[in-house]
């Protein structure tokens, strides 16, 4: 895989699509060239002292334009920064870094919850095979009319408010929605009931996780997981999310 | 008002002709070991270089000083294990590292195939254990050994050895016995009086210092009324620390004889020269590798551009000028 | 990623209404000592309040803490005083004050036509000048003083007194014996263990503790090289020193059962928060009144606002509640 | 005098009208409604962790547009953030600050050094008598050509690319200019030959001091200079440049 680029890119646009929720899209040509779904991109912030990246998903990838899309939540101080970009900003950018997903199996299933929606996108477009995808949202939706284009999909708010109300496992088990292969993205409620879904009904399943980060790059331990075997790299039972991850197979990883 | 200064721009560190800048001299001499330039690595923010080989020719570094190496694997401390603060950041790695072994079988060789010199950071949870590392290295094609007895970041070993100048003493000479390579002892800034530390690691035998590790610090997470840390408590480092840092390196440097690699919140060429006129023999690029991967090529670019500005043919001029 | 949190912007504080801020108790104890809520000033950055008058209601403050008075007047430190840091900066005032009198005369009854408390911060060169000041104050209409042992921008009196538990123990008693009014003992962060000062304050009878003073820090102009501070070091202050700052507070409250007033960078009604819930009864706001001349009021509102945003209706539900 | 505002300010330009010089207007009515010649604004930055403000003298006020002008060097890193500021964009500005100029006298004599000439162009232009202007460079000049409408210009540089070679009081010496008032502003070598020139010739003479700053409104110290006598607010010899100056009688100070 071709090294990650540190690069100040250009905002093309940063838009506000729900409350709280922002839609950026950054010209960086080399990044858009090599970057794979499930990949992320550190964000640098310039004030406040916040020295720390921000880590987002990749969204969506326009190689021919040279573009990738960043979805995010704004959380803390940091992505509010962020959320202030006008079109022509530039901002320092890190990426892509990660493995990203496999492109495997015949009949996927795609499921998102939350903010961990926005990275299943890219995969749902390049996966050419059948697909359901579940969508899990609080209340407010978003993201989901996009997806409509690239296979079935189902969703379910906290709230009732649209779709199935429940989790994204009440939708599974409603639909009785059956797969060859998982792929999975939200809060680790989510991954750990997604895990033992799959577990149980013997279906594969990568799974992509979060982790407080410094480097980003796998040289300063700090977002590691619990693997189930000792890890090659570390010698004990930790893996770094920002490099052997952030995607992983169910039964790599202890949730 | 008429104090005139340049502008920061990284790029034009990279302006100034090749033939200008090969006419500086930036060796530095440490332990009888020369190094090409003053410009390293802080123990644990670069691994043993392999993560960032794609950023940094690392043939260009002075040294590169790997991640803390203990006896056996070290599995380090629950996440989350970094916090955010204004203008650094906090750590609890807790020196999560693969042991001696895989570091002698894997990373050595890995680093060796660069010109460059290799500081091997060496963390134990007894005396015994940093000796038994020590001499396992001693057989090893390595130049110098950190000997960390200043993180914050364990329950044993680290900073329990480093805040007490007669336990200082102590284990730089137990250390010493085992050692075949020249020793620098990493001193902790949480003491109330680093001249004294310093002055016990050089009675004990050390060969040359660094500093500071990480300060102690905390950071709560009020939304959920917890510590942000699993840890609790984690080492505050980054620029925000620099203030200090320099402070230390001026203190200790007035107090011992012997070389100090300076190290605190470097993160542009500017503030290595801070330490090298404070009495740094050599700096350690930390915190900043992760906010830019070429950190420490732009901290090397930074300082021959000073020189060329200031007409400094040799780096060691520089050294403890300020007093 | 489901975790939830409340945009920043301070004028969210101010939209709350006013009778949902009624009902919020504010009020905490100190020394038998009533405070109308948590929030004072950081002595030295907030001169006797006439600068601030035009920007706070100084009524609207839980206590006015002063600058240092000392018996005579002190003429300070030469100038540059001052330098800029990441994120923080260094201070060598050398305590310039006009002396007692002109407090008494002319500071006093500014501020006590205010409705709030006042804390005076005391500085003195030997024991004995500590105790004069702290007599002549005895008969004053002052609330409480501050025994500032840790300035470290002084040769004589200031950190010397606050670095040594034994010395902590013994000026602390000896002010205690002139004292009429509740005394707190300012302690210096420039210390191997916070938890051993502390300790030694109480045992001498210290009424509360305040923490954290400025951490010494240096800062070179490699320009020029040298010093960038007249004084060589400073005290370094603001958000870079807060995750110290946090730790001592939380060590500090941990090892003695008297009130703490937290300070070291606290900027917004956050970074008082995590200060109350390490331990600290009360905070001081310093180096923030220098970016932000309301930022004393706009801290107890984001104190307030966080209490209305989670229905806590007394603060001192919040003091040391992370353990 | 009313008390100084902290506000975000719109810059309505930032113009580089010299190299490392710049010229930036703001718009802020009411620190344009209450400023005075000789008063300063702390301008205050958002990136790399730089707290501290930026004392910058204002050089021109207009009431009417409700805007003020500051005339700058790029020093160091905070002035260098500052020149980047685009039209439209917001910076925290707390002024107007410190004492300003006393309007007195029938012949004044304006003496400006580098960066010190902008604060006196207010100055000249709300002083209403005979006036001469000195102003002195190392090589570039700016401003001079909007002095001329205001007085009598004559210009020394260093190097001697323009006016006479050398400094402010060669002209002075040169042309035999004489003053019932001198206003001065430049580096502390110049303040100290214009005061020995003031004694020396009886003449009355205001000097615009700079010191490093913290507070900027009088309460942290930072900022002290010399004074002759005990000052009434310190009691000991020191003077606030922020608060009692910066502009000072020269008998006042010891430079
Ligand atoms: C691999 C990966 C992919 C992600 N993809 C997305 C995405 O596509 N869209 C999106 O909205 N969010 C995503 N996140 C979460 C996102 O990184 C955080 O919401 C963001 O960093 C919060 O920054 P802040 O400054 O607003 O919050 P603050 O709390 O102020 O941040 C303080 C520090 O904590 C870190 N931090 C805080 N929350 C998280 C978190 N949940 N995960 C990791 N670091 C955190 C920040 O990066 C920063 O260093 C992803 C996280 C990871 C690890
Ligand atoms: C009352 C007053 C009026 C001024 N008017 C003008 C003006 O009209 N135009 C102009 O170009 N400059 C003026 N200056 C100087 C200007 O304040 C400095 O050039 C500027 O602060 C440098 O900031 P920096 O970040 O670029 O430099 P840095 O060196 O990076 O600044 C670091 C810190 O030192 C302070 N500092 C550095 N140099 C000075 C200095 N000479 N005086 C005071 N503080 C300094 C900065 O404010 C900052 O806090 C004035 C200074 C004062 C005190
Ligand atoms: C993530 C991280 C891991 C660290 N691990 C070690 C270590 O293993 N051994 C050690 O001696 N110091 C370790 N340190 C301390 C650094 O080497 C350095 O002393 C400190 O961070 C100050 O420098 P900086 O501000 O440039 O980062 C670590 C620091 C960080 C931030
Ligand atoms: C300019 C300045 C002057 C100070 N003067 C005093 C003083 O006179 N007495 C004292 O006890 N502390 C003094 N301090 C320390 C502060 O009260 C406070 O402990 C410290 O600055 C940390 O808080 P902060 O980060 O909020 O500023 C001073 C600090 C500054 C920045
Ligand atoms: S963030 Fe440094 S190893 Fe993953
Ligand atoms: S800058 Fe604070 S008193 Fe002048």
């Amino acid at each position: 895989m071709s090294a990650a680029i540190k690069k100040k890119s250009k905002v093309i646009q940063n838009e506000r699509i729900e409350e709280g929720i922002y839609d950026l899209w950054l010209k960086a040509e080399e990044m858009a060239s090599i970057a794979r779904p499930g990949q992320f991109v550190s964000l640098y912030c310039k004030e406040g002292g916040r020295l720390l990246p921000r880590p987002i998903s990749i969204c969506e990838i326009d190689k021919k334009t040279g573009k990738i899309r960043l979805v995010y939540r704004v959380l803390g101080k940091g992505t509010k920064e962020i959320a202030h970009l006008k079109s022509g900003d530039l901002i320092d950018c890190l990426g892509p870094l990660g493995n990203g997903f496999n492109l495997e199996g015949k009949k996927a299933l795609i499921i998102g919850g939350g903010i961990g929606i926005p990275p299943l996108f890219e995969l749902a477009k390049q996966l050419d095979c059948e697909k359901n995808i579940v969508l899990g949202y609080r209340d407010i939706t978003f993201l989901n009319k996009e997806f409509e284009a690239l296979g079935d999909v189902y969703i379910s708010t906290e709230d009732g408010s649209a779709g199935t109300k429940g989790n994204v496992l009440d939708v599974i088990k409603k639909y009785k929605l059956t797969a060859d292969i998982i792929y999975a993205c939200g809060p680790s409620p989510m991954l750990k009931g997604v895990k033992e879904y799959a577990t149980i009904n013997n279906i594969k399943a990568q799974l992509s996780l979060e982790e407080r980060m410094a480097c980003g790059i796998g040289a300063c331990l700090a977002c590691v997981c619990k693997s189930t075997e000792i890890d090659h790299h570390t010698k004990v039972n930790n893996k770094r999310v920002c490099k052997e991850g952030p995607v992983f197979y169910a039964d790599e990883v202890v949730l | 008002m008429e104090n005139k200064k340049i502008n920061y721009d990284n790029e034009k560190n990279v302006n100034i002709d090749d033939k200008t800048m090969l006419k500086l001299n930036t060796k530095v001499n440490i332990g009888g070991i020369t190094f090409k330039n003053p410009v390293t690595t802080a123990s644990g923010t670069f691994g043993s270089g392999m993560e960032y080989r794609d950023y940094v020719d690392l043939s260009r570094l002075g040294a590169v000083t790997t991640k803390g190496v203990s006896l056996k694997p070290w599995p380090g401390n629950p996440t989350p294990r970094v916090a955010e603060t204004y203008g650094g950041m906090l750590n609890a790695i807790g020196l999560q590292n693969p042991g001696i072994d895989v570091f002698i079988e894997r990373d050595l060789p890995f680093l060796r195939s660069y010109d460059t010199k290799i500081i091997v950071n060496v963390v134990g949870k007894t005396p015994e254990e940093y000796c038994e590392v020590v001499e396992r290295l001693s057989d090893c094609d390595v130049d110098m050994l950190e000997i960390n007895i200043s993180c914050p970041n364990v329950k044993e070993g680290g900073i329990a050895f480093g805040q007490d100048p007669g336990r200082v003493e102590a284990i730089t000479s137990q250390v010493k016995r085992y050692a075949k390579k020249p020793i620098i002892i990493k001193l902790s800034p949480n003491v109330t009086d680093i001249a004294e530390t310093a002055k016990a690691a050089e009675a004990g035998g050390a060969d040359a210092l660094s500093l500071i590790n990480t300060l102690t610090g905390m950071k709560i997470d009020i939304e959920r009324r917890t510590f942000l840390l699993a840890n609790k408590t984690g080492g505050l480092s980054g620029p925000a620390i620099k203030p200090v840092a320099v402070r230390m390196v001026y203190q200790a440097a007035s107090a011992v004889k012997v070389p100090i690699i300076g190290m605190g919140g470097i993160i542009e060429g500017e503030d290595a020269l801070e330490f090298i006129m404070a009495g740094a023999t050599m700096v350690a690029v930390g915190t900043a590798n992760f906010i830019n991967p070429r950190a420490t090529l732009d901290v090397l670019d930074g300082i021959k551009s000073y020189m060329v500005r200031k007409n400094i043919k040799d780096i060691n001029e520089l050294i403890g000028c300020v007093k």
